[in-house]
């Protein structure tokens, strides 16, 4: 043997003992809220970059909110006149819906129609909001939470329900659990109910359009939690390699199931902050402010269809509900967190906003409410007519063998002989 | 039932799994137990509950969303010398980590020719019938079984949960620990339109205290019987114990329980007596374990089989949702089998 | 062969595959083709040798050191509507793909019941003799035969190679494709202590000009018999031949070819014919693909059979570097099984 | 159908096609070498940050260069100190025979005598240097280039080529391909021949050192390339999230065989940077300056050792060789970048600094070279005697069998008898 004389493992006492550090969030069951930690900045504080600014450029907006409507709902700032009075009355018509059909389908898991569901409540400014800065032909890769997509983009509620439902009329003929949709032509690719997969196929799709010599965008979506997966990664890898067009989205609604972003390395650095190190510019926006949404998700759109590279944007936001049906926050976090979130609730502060700008009554916006819950509460209606899966009422048991390949392989085709459909 | 039940008490399989973790922690402290949720909340199906409160967030403690970063971080402690045993919240979500379960855990003791080994315990619940669709309902057992150097089991009792979860802790090599969780409340044996016995009202819902082993590689007989021999293992032995009964077969019904290693004396010795096999699992047929055991059982009994051992499985599609209950084995379809095979 | 050899040249595996390539992108361009290593230089095997100059940087090109992004990047490609077919350097780096191959790429079509599709090739080199120790020489093919969605061949002459990468290229399904390393240069038997003979001296070294095909799902008959089938792929059709040849025994080989799709219509019809089967692969025997076509034609041929089916396959260890030739399945231990089965 | 009414696929011509980006190196085969693209700065320009300094902190740590030799051989600034002369020469001597044992191995391959070996030309003074900071007791978790460590802790050479040999002596007894060693004694973790794998690994044996309350340090090695895999990312999410004793290293030798590091996303940040999104300082340094990489690494194991955190290194170098013996560079760059690379070589620079101070006399250098040189003819001479797997003299087949489990289970057994072992 033969080399350095290393030293010899030392005494204790030399060094202290080390500790393994495990983040713990500011509240727990009987808590009060704590946010002080967080900086929220003032509305219209942070202004513009230049379209095809790069990551360094962006340093500062990686920790600074995006914000421009402040807590009067008044609009402020160099952001503030991207978006006019008519998209905003759009995008508040989205969002209640949004909200009318998750409170109808809640009600319909309590009521043993479906024994699944996922509401996005208090995050429907996110999804409504970039979907209406995409255009026909771009494609989202969205989560369970990204439904606000849909009603932006046309898609009929039953279809929606239908599937929930599990129905024979179901598009997707019952294969999939309840919400993990696939709208192709409303630019919904189909939700995995394995979490962070669709970041590197976003950006596939954004490659194939740059190979193409198209000039379609992908929108990739992911929660804080699912960044954690390599999938997140390599999706910005390749996004970092080929640059190609597509917008990055992480939707920090603080929460991944029991565990706080923290547990996600949210405590050590943004998410926003996570895309500089691959050279990716990235903007921090108020999640709750539609405004700030969808102006940013024009910049976005407009830089990245410019062939002037992807852009990452991380939306802070409070994950107002349970998880799922299947979850209960009470256990884990204040009962009124999600009450105290500064940052307030999307639909409230746009109404607050149209309003107090004359842009819309509140008669106006009473009959938009009134509208989405007649349209959802029939919608199910005609919904539950097709039947529930949990009445005995699914979709066929033949359409499980169909669809496994484009032609089925003579083993398949004997199974379902067998098996007598 | 491989040990008395002296001091028992009643225990679901969750309660079951939690005690076995709490047996494990308290006697040797370099158990660790982490995973997505399972930390302060106790894991969404709760079986850690309790544990980070008693043992403190050094050795229980939530984790990021990365199977493969749970995995991989588990074995770097194993390597040191702690004995990390880790939930992936569903087998559906093992996939990510099996680089790293495959190449790395089970190769660690190879590569190294013992210099570092990997005692880890990767806990997971699989399996259908809970109307979770393709993403809550796998059963990826053969994707384990084909790995040398891992150990794969699944316990279908509340008893065996807990005995076999601490003897999986002790082991010296990587045990993938499936937990079919449409059994955690009660014995399911197919018939969703029934209601469900839970495990307070089952004679194998009880659980020793304190400190007691189930050793893998042990198959359990859980009816012995003279016609045919049933090979299951998780909910489907519940399901071939209602087949044969409906079917009013004598069937010899062997729960598995360790997959890898394997407990071919158990299995070698019922065929030979019976002369008759059906192999009943969740999971797709092709390249199922049934494809082992059946490929195993006709070149050790060939000469006793009367009749083509029978393999009863999930279908080769995807795991569906709406269609579960015709995609899942049930009573029916196991007992038609053993009607064919029986005539065969 | 299923086709004619009119304008034929000889050609090496790797050329073949890099004409297969060829044909498929001056065919469609659509067809697009990247992985580590693949697009300037051409692949550390030189499989796409020459395509990046040929079809340009947007076509061909070199990826990040993920097999995960490979994968994930190539079905957002597909369901774009372009047909990637991506390059894993080795089988054994699969691994970290998994779950994008089997939870996505398999599932894309069914779980958006055809709205989205997966049209996705994925080559890599597989299997052993090269003394490349554990991560240059696994055989990971039963890890992907058990799940639906996907199909898995293997072709194991510079024909088939071309005309099986086409189809594969073309096929609208997501398609692994194995290529036996070791027969890249030539016929590899097993004797590795004797010359290796190269395929422009063999009678299969040579592939016809432009476009062609060889069905997927076809299994290829290299040697009529009438004593015994031997159903092998890859590498160990060449072992089989030479262990049929040296055991002095009227063996039926059948090269697979296709897993996934499987010809079981060939393989039924031999082994009626003969009776008796012996299934050769490289991969470790438990789990592996062997139990599958065991426990078939248990089933299928039960009442043809004289002997229990055979399997000789890779010992349930992980692939060793010194004790390669001990690990890979020869023509000794092949030909012992034979006699095992003639006199069983 | 319902929604906003989206605006339709535009007219070609509306926006210019998309092209997809693919970097490119500066130099092809033929081309002349050049570096104009990257900033050196100068010797002795970056200075120490305090130990417990933060991400943010470390911004600009993670653009420049920490250099402490410059040209002539002369050390400048805060880190010059941090090397004793005696240290230095211990370097010197280990690098010296990092190179002689890789030039016999890399003649040994030429002669037959082992189908593969991997070189670490040029790169000797990164696994050195970072060696010599750490203490017994400590973790690498190495790649087949970090062999350098293995000469700092006293590891016989001979025993490394037994294994390169895969004889009877071979410690792995021929399980492993040549160079994927495994020397625990010596704080040297296995290595796998899947690359990224250990970098979660490292992370989570630095996690059970806090756990146990010990003051145990690992050191976590990838390269440029292989940072790409999701293993990176869970790595550092891991030491985000739980801030243990681990230094994060990243060789960034600009090549993944024939890939150079813009495919790998080098050229959209450094690999430094990237750290600092997950919260964790980084440092950058030249990996050719032994002074610098030494002062580093001691930097690097007191701060984690004082339970400070992570911290991550990129050691900026140039793979001066091929890639392994199975591969030719003169086919994809230009023949003559190694020689150009402005960074030189570290055993010349080394032995420069050492002479030009006076620490060091060319006799002496020599001696050592000469020792070095002989010391590894006598070694592969020895190993040599044990047997080449080539000449059928590799370990006994039944090793194979042995090592899968603790305890071989029934078939395992049944199958060795069946081999006959
Ligand atoms: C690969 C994988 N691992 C684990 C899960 C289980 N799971 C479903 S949602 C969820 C939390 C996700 O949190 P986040 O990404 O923050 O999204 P959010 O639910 O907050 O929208 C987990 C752990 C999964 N679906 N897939
Ligand atoms: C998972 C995996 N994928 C691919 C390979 C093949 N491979 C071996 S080394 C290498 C290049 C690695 O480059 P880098 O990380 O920069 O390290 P360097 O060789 O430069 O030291 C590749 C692609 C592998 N070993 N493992
Ligand atoms: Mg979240
Ligand atoms: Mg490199």
């Amino acid at each position: 043997m033969d080399g350095h004389p290393r030293p010899e493992a030392m005494q204790d006492g030399d060094y202290a003992p080390l500790r393994l550090h495990v983040p713990e969030p500011k509240g727990r069951p009987g808590d009060a809220p704590d946010f002080s930690h967080i900086d929220f900045g003032e509305a219209g504080a942070v202004g513009r970059p230049a379209l095809d600014v790069d990551a360094k450029g962006t340093d500062s907006y990686a920790e600074a909110l995006i914000r421009v409507l402040d807590d009067e709902g008044r609009a402020h700032g160099e952001w503030a006149d991207a978006v006019s009075a008519e998209e905003a009355k759009t995008a508040l018509r989205a969002m209640i819906r949004t909200r009318a059909f998750d409170a109808r389908m809640m009600r319909a898991q309590r009521q043993g129609k479906t024994s699944f569901y996922i509401q996005c409540l208090g995050e429907e400014a996110i999804a409504v909001g970039q979907a209406m800065a995409l255009r026909q032909g771009d494609m989202h890769f969205p989560t369970y939470r990204q439904q606000g997509i849909l009603f932006v983009n046309g898609v009929d509620p039953e279809a929606m329900m239908n599937q929930i439902y599990s129905n024979e009329k179901d598009p997707l003929q019952g294969k999939q659990l309840p919400v993990l949709y696939s709208f192709k032509d409303a630019g919904y690719y189909t939700i995995s109910g394995n979490l962070g997969t669709q970041y590197p196929q976003a950006v596939g799709w954004a490659m194939a359009s740059a190979i193409k010599g198209d000039t379609k965008v992908a929108a990739a979506w992911i929660g804080d939690g699912a960044t954690a997966e390599g999938d997140w990664h390599t999706g910005m890898v390749f996004a970092s390699v080929y640059k190609p067009p597509v917008i990055l989205n992480v939707v920090n609604n603080q929460w991944a199931i029991s565990s706080f972003q923290g547990i996600a390395g949210g405590m050590s650095a943004t998410f926003a902050r996570r895309a500089l190190g691959y050279g990716i510019p990235a903007l921090r926006v108020d999640g709750n402010d539609l405004l700030a949404v969808l102006a940013v998700s024009k910049f976005a759109a407009e830089r990245t269809r410019r062939g002037l590279g992807p852009l990452a944007i991380e939306f802070l936001s409070y994950r107002g509900g349970a998880h799922s049906t299947s979850d209960d926050p009470s256990k884990y976090r204040p009962a009124d967190e999600g009450e105290k979130w500064p940052l307030g609730d999307p639909i409230a502060r746009l109404r607050q906003h149209l309003i107090l700008e004359g842009y819309l009554s509140e008669e106006e916006a009473a009959e938009i409410e009134e509208a989405a819950t007649t349209e959802m509460r029939e919608a199910e209606l005609r919904a539950e007519e097709n039947g529930l899966v949990h009445d005995g009422q699914g979709a066929s048991a033949k359409y499980m063998f169909e669809g496994v390949y484009e032609t089925p392989p003579g083993r398949l085709r004997e199974q379902r002989q067998e098996a007598g459909y | 039932m491989s040990q008395t039940k002296s001091n028992t008490r009643a225990a679901n399989m969750i309660e079951a799994i939690r005690d076995g973790h709490d047996v494990a922690m308290e006697r040797d402290e370099n158990v660790v137990v982490f995973g997505e949720d399972v930390g302060y909340f106790g894991g969404v199906f709760r079986c850690t509950h309790g544990l980070q409160e008693k043992y403190g967030t050094s050795r229980v403690f939530d984790a990021p969303i990365t199977e493969s970063g749970i995995v991989g971080a588990a074995i770097g402690m194993a390597a040191y010398g702690l004995k990390p045993c880790v939930e992936i919240q569903f087998a559906d979500y093992i996939f990510p980590a099996y680089d790293q379960i495959t190449q790395e855990a089970a190769r660690i003791r190879y590569r190294s020719n013992g210099e570092f080994t990997c005692p880890l315990v990767i806990r997971t619940p699989t399996g259908g019938g809970i109307f979770g669709g393709q993403t809550h309902s796998q059963s990826p057992e053969a994707i384990f079984t084909h790995v040398s150097g891992l150990k794969t089991v699944i316990p279908s009792t509340p008893y065996d949960a807990k005995g076999m979860l601490i003897a999986a802790i002790e082991d010296p090599d990587p045990v993938i620990f499936l937990e079919p969780k449409r059994l955690y409340n009660g014995p399911f044996d197919g018939q969703h339109d029934k209601p469900l016995v839970p495990w307070s009202k089952h004679e194998d819902g009880k659980i020793p205290e304190g400190h007691y082993t189930v050793p893998l590689g042990k198959a359990e007989t859980r009816r012995a019987g003279s016609e045919v021999t049933i090979l299951a293992y998780g909910t489907m032995v519940y399901v071939a114990e209602t087949a044969a009964e409906q079917a009013g077969v004598d069937a010899e019904i062997i729960d598995l329980r360790s997959l890898i290693p394997l407990d071919l004396e158990a299995i070698e010795e019922s065929v030979k007596k019976t002369g008759r096999c059906v192999v009943v699992h969740e999971a797709t047929l092709t390249g199922g374990f049934g494809g082992e055991l059946a490929a195993l059982i006709q070149e050790r009994c060939f000469y006793h089989l009367e009749a083509p051992v029978k393999r009863v499985a999930g279908w080769d599609t995807p795991y569906p949702h709406a269609q579960e209950w015709a995609y899942l084995p049930g009573p029916d379809r196991v007992g038609r089998a053993l009607k064919e095979v029986m005539t065969g």
